[in-house]
């Protein structure tokens, strides 16, 4: 659950005291890139974790080669938009969606950033921890 | 009185037409569960289900007949029974004997293949006509696959008429006599193939029941119909495969000749026979693409019916 | 002499398909933009069947969330529970026993499996039409899970959902002379599998209908993130059991089955000798199954039984499907505070849209099912 | 929340409400529809329609094993020529609406299995967000099959007890 350690120097990504790294937002394009060189080319997975005050998103890109491992967040406040690494990683595109259907999150530069689980006239972003789980939705629920 | 008889005669080939059709249903269902290892219709009708298509056909009269709101009104109610007529008509020529035939044609053949491709207008106006554009595709599919596939089915069988010099069903079966046509070296056998697999297609039958395919195109261009015009398009497609088992035992298979039996009964022998092998085919090979379909049928049945027809004429010729 | 093309211009159609469709598999619905019968496009909806599993699994205790995870690949529920019973044993560093280790190996082959005896009917189902062929292969593929399930009802009482892992353990100890009759149902499993083969390969409506169709390069692959037998067809050899062994799986002996071609057939190819490893590790797990213990015997039943540490995972288990993860964040609690499935189907059913276009109508339901989606996994 | 159904009558059942008023025309009608009744019990042809976990064992209870062509149950693929639409698995608010026009495309006499407790009450999901509380909520159900997947059993037995329905359709007219 960690950077490659030139990575974390090379674009200021803070370390806590649990070994996470978190990238600072507008450098994840750029970080993303260094990536994909270094033969982080097997896109796992991004979603996000709602801590109330602040959302953590979580990405996960693996190097089928070596079995390493890239993992590292993007803390956002409510509201912020991150950039996409859909134009990167093909498989980003779902899941930034799922993200954006489940959490609200709005990537910026995605190509086709509309609901994907939900129906499009949905109400409220499901995932979020103020969402009560047993919303009711007439005329069937 | 000859017109009474006439149509005394036609009216029951064809209620037992319809009847056979309604077992062919059941004899196909049991045959195919066979194949499958599960039993087929068992508990309506005792034994086997014999009741099966019966109740089937009770079941499909009571049903409620939908017209979708967008549909071609005209066109959509008058598609199924352009679909199921014109086999029926073919029966009339089918020497079931030595003398019984309803109409006696000299160019018997030729009634058959012009009757059997009428068919073709009711899917095209069923498709167009349901409003629906699974429809519409699958009947698009299915007449390019007619018209195609009429082809090598003529092609194949002109080598009967080749062989016989003559185009009158009876005069096919009579010139069987000694061997059928479908057991000519060479000649006999590639025509017998190629009608066999032409009549699979025409039949709209997997390999080739590329417009029907349910994976694809749900229910083929019938997808709209309920109730008792579903029933017709159904019927008639068994209705038409009796017809081309028949044609096929007529043609290839030496009609109603056969040693002790009845004619009657020789006949029933044998189309149950060519029946069976379709299903045969049918319950055991994976669909063809519809481009694929095409390549089959331009470049190895028309080439291989062509020159099979050349060499039949030259073994006339030649005799 | 001069040449002179034709060129035919056509109306672009759109056709629906799904979410209600013979051949979706499921609840997937796809809208096909035609020319004539080429494919431009596809534009897939999923979410019919999202079930918020991640919510309800928020609201529920870590032994409930177990059995609830198994709804959600239904073609191969241990896998599931294994998953989350995983996440959770390494955060709350619970040690399972051996026996329990081999018993989980071997319940998750079985689901291997039957769940690609079920791909390999439906896949052929779709090419040949219930009116068909087709159905013919797939009633022998599912006579044969029968005999998967039955050992499923013998051993834990269920056909279908086995609720069979519990968090530390499994629920329930093999019934006495259960070796035999898993012996009997692997061997009836590759008879029909053999048998299928010899009916579908060097058939050449099959062969042409598959070879070539719906190719998938490595680098694409990976950049979707499939996993699974779709990436290894293309020529990745990526299978977790092997990367990040888990359960007993260091000690079976298998091999990453692999093919280059990356088309539909590859993936059949895949598919298929993969019923045969994992009958081969099925053999292994019941020849070296220790003695001991297999967990909490009464079944762990109470809801507040197991604790995790504040902290977070990820853990991965091979799926049928490839790659399941589950991304588990604990507050301390006796509830998940965040749970992520990473399920296989999502990533892989990305790959339909780059795989159609090009293809004629008939391709689609083959390709879509070459990808073998499962909708419980995919919109979870 | 309950959903009624309304009837529509084919041609046929026009037909025999007019002879039914004729002075005797009960004794020809009565068991003229007990044929019907037969009919449509024998034939039940269900849509090829899974959702979830159910559409497999739906699919088992279809396959060799348990063969319900025995009954006369055959899949359809296009819901106007089906009697019966198996809801296998659970309903999301998203596919509710789906559901709802598929069971209108079906000619009537029509039926609806609930099978499994996801279609049934919404099963472990039925707080969820996203998941309808049971199929009824939907269309109207005639027959409920519990288990989480019922198994192939069953389900043949939730069949019968729609055919013994049929039958005494006819008898409660009477």
């Amino acid at each position: 659950m960690s950077l490659p350690q030139d990575l974390i120097q090379a674009f200021g990504v803070e370390v806590n005291d649990q070994g996470i790294p978190y990238v600072p937002k507008d450098r994840l394009p750029d970080l993303a890139r260094a990536l994909k060189e270094k033969g982080f080319r097997f896109f796992v997975f991004v979603t996000a974790v709602d801590y109330r005050e602040y959302l953590e998103l979580v990405y996960l890109i693996r190097n089928l080669d070596t079995l390493e491992e890239a993992f590292f967040k993007v803390k956002i406040q409510d509201g912020e938009t991150v950039p996409t690494l859909s134009t990167l990683y093909e498989g980003a595109n779902w899941h930034e969606r799922e993200v954006y259907d489940l959490f609200g999150v709005t990537f910026e530069g995605h190509p086709d950033l509309r609901r994907i689980l939900l129906p499009e006239d949905w109400e409220g972003h499901p995932l979020r921890k103020d969402y009560p789980m047993d919303t009711p939705h007439p005329p069937y629920r | 009185m000859k017109w009474l008889l006439v149509a005394f005669w036609s009216v029951v080939i064809l209620s037992v037409a319809l009847l056979i059709a309604a077992y062919m249903i059941w004899w196909e269902r049991k045959f195919a569960g066979r194949m499958q290892r599960r039993i087929g219709p068992y508990w309506v009708g005792y034994p086997h289900g014999w009741l099966q298509s019966i109740a089937d056909a009770i079941k499909i009269l009571r049903k409620e007949d939908i017209i979708p709101k967008n549909a071609d009104k005209w066109v959509y109610n008058i598609a199924p029974f352009l679909f199921m007529v014109p086999p029926m008509f073919l029966f009339a020529v089918f020497p079931f004997s030595k003398t019984w035939v309803v109409a006696d044609l000299n160019v018997g053949l030729l009634y058959v293949l012009a009757v059997s491709s009428l068919g073709v207008f009711g899917v095209m106006m069923a498709g167009w006509g349901s409003h629906n554009k699974y429809a519409l595709l699958s009947a698009m599919r299915y007449v390019s696959q007619m018209i195609s596939y009429e082809v090598p089915l003529v092609l194949s069988a002109l080598v009967p008429v080749v062989l016989t010099g003559s185009m009158n069903l009876g005069a096919i079966t009579n010139a069987q006599k000694g061997l059928w046509f479908a057991l000519w070296p060479v000649v006999g056998w590639v025509a017998f193939v190629v009608f066999l697999l032409a009549t699979l297609a025409e039949g709209n039958r997997a390999p080739f029941d590329i417009p029907e395919a349910e994976s694809e195109l749900i229910g083929g261009f019938a997808v709209e119909y309920s109730g008792w015009k579903f029933a017709m398009f159904y019927v008639g497609e068994y209705v038409h495969l009796l017809a081309v088992s028949i044609l096929a035992s007529v043609l290839f298979l030496g009609g109603w000749r056969g040693p002790l039996l009845p004619p009657l009964l020789w006949l029933f022998i044998k189309t149950v026979f060519m029946y069976s092998v379709l299903l045969w085919i049918r319950w055991s090979f994976v669909r063809l693409r519809v481009d694929q379909l095409m390549v089959f049928n331009w470049k190895v049945l028309v080439p291989v019916s062509v020159v099979n027809l050349l060499l039949a004429a030259l073994w006339v010729v030649l005799r | 002499m001069a040449t002179r093309t034709l060129e035919f211009t056509f109306d672009e159609m759109r056709v629906n398909m799904g979410p209600q469709h013979p051949s979706t598999h499921g609840v997937f619905r796809g809208v096909l933009v035609l020319e004539g019968e080429e494919i431009k496009d596809l534009i897939p909806h999923i979410g019919y069947l999202h079930r918020g599993v991640e919510k309800l699994a928020e609201h529920l205790s870590y032994v409930q969330d177990v059995p609830i995870m198994a709804r959600n690949d239904y073609l191969g529920p241990v896998h599931n529970e294994l998953v989350m019973a995983h996440a959770v044993e390494k955060l709350a560093n619970i040690q399972v026993p051996e026996r329990a280790q081999y018993l989980r190996v071997m319940a998750s082959e079985l689901h291997r499996i039957a769940s690609h005896l079920v791909w390999t009917g439906t896949f052929l189902l779709d090419m040949g039409g219930a009116l068909g062929g087709g159905s013919t292969m797939f009633l022998y593929l599912f006579q044969a899970r029968e005999s998967i399930m039955d050992l499923y009802e013998e051993w834990t009482g269920a056909r279908f959902h086995p609720n069979l892992v519990q968090i530390g353990g499994v629920r329930f100890d093999l019934p006495a002379g259960f070796d035999r009759k898993v012996k009997e149902a692997l061997q009836t499993v590759r008879n029909t599998v053999n048998e299928v083969r010899e009916m579908v390969e060097g058939n050449p409506v099959f062969e042409q209908r598959t070879r070539g169709v719906g190719v998938l390069s490595p680098e694409l692959a990976q950049s979707i993130g499939c996993s699974g037998p779709v990436l290894r067809a293309s020529g990745v050899a990526y299978d977790v059991r092997k990367a990040f062994p888990y359960d007993a799986y260091d000690k079976m002996d298998f091999e990453i089955v692999t093919a280059t071609a990356g088309d539909v057939r590859a993936r059949y190819e895949v598919r298929i000798n993969e019923i045969f490893q994992a009958a081969h590790i099925v053999e292994q797990a019941l020849e070296g199954l220790p003695e001991g213990p297999i967990g909490a015997k009464p079944p762990v039943k109470a809801p507040v039984a197991v604790k995790a540490p504040k902290g977070e995972v990820y853990f991965r288990v091979e799926s049928a499907r490839g790659e399941l993860g589950a991304y588990l964040v604990s507050d301390g609690s006796h509830k998940p505070y965040r749970l992520k499935l990473r399920s296989p189907s999502f990533s892989n059913l990305q790959a339909i849209q780059h795989l159609v276009r090009g293809h004629k109508v008939a391709d689609v339901v083959v390709i879509l099912g070459s990808l073998d989606p499962v909708f419980g996994d995919v919109d979870r | 929340m309950g959903v009624t159904r309304e009837k529509v009558n084919s041609p046929l059942e026009d037909l025999f409400d007019v002879v039914e008023r004729w002075p005797g025309g009960g004794l020809v009608i009565a068991p003229l529809e007990k044929l019907l009744a037969w009919g449509t019990k024998s034939s039940l042809w269900p849509l090829t329609f899974g959702l979830a976990c159910c559409a497999i064992e739906m699919m088992a209870t279809f396959a060799s094993r348990f063969d319900m062509d025995r009954f006369g149950v055959v899949m359809m693929p296009s819901p106007r020529r089906t009697d019966v639409m198996i809801i296998a698995g659970t309903v999301t608010v998203k596919m509710a609406p789906r559901i709802r026009r598929l069971y209108e495309q079906m000619p009537h006499p029509k039926y609806v299995i609930a099978m499994g407790s996801c279609a049934i009450s919404g099963d472990h999901y039925r707080h969820v967000y996203s998941v309808v509380p049971g199929v009824d909520r939907v269309i109207p159900v005639d027959v409920y099959v519990p288990g989480c997947p019922p198994s192939p059993e069953a389900l043949m037995e939730g069949i019968m007890a729609l055919q013994k329905k049929i039958m005494q359709e006819t008898e409660r007219k009477k």
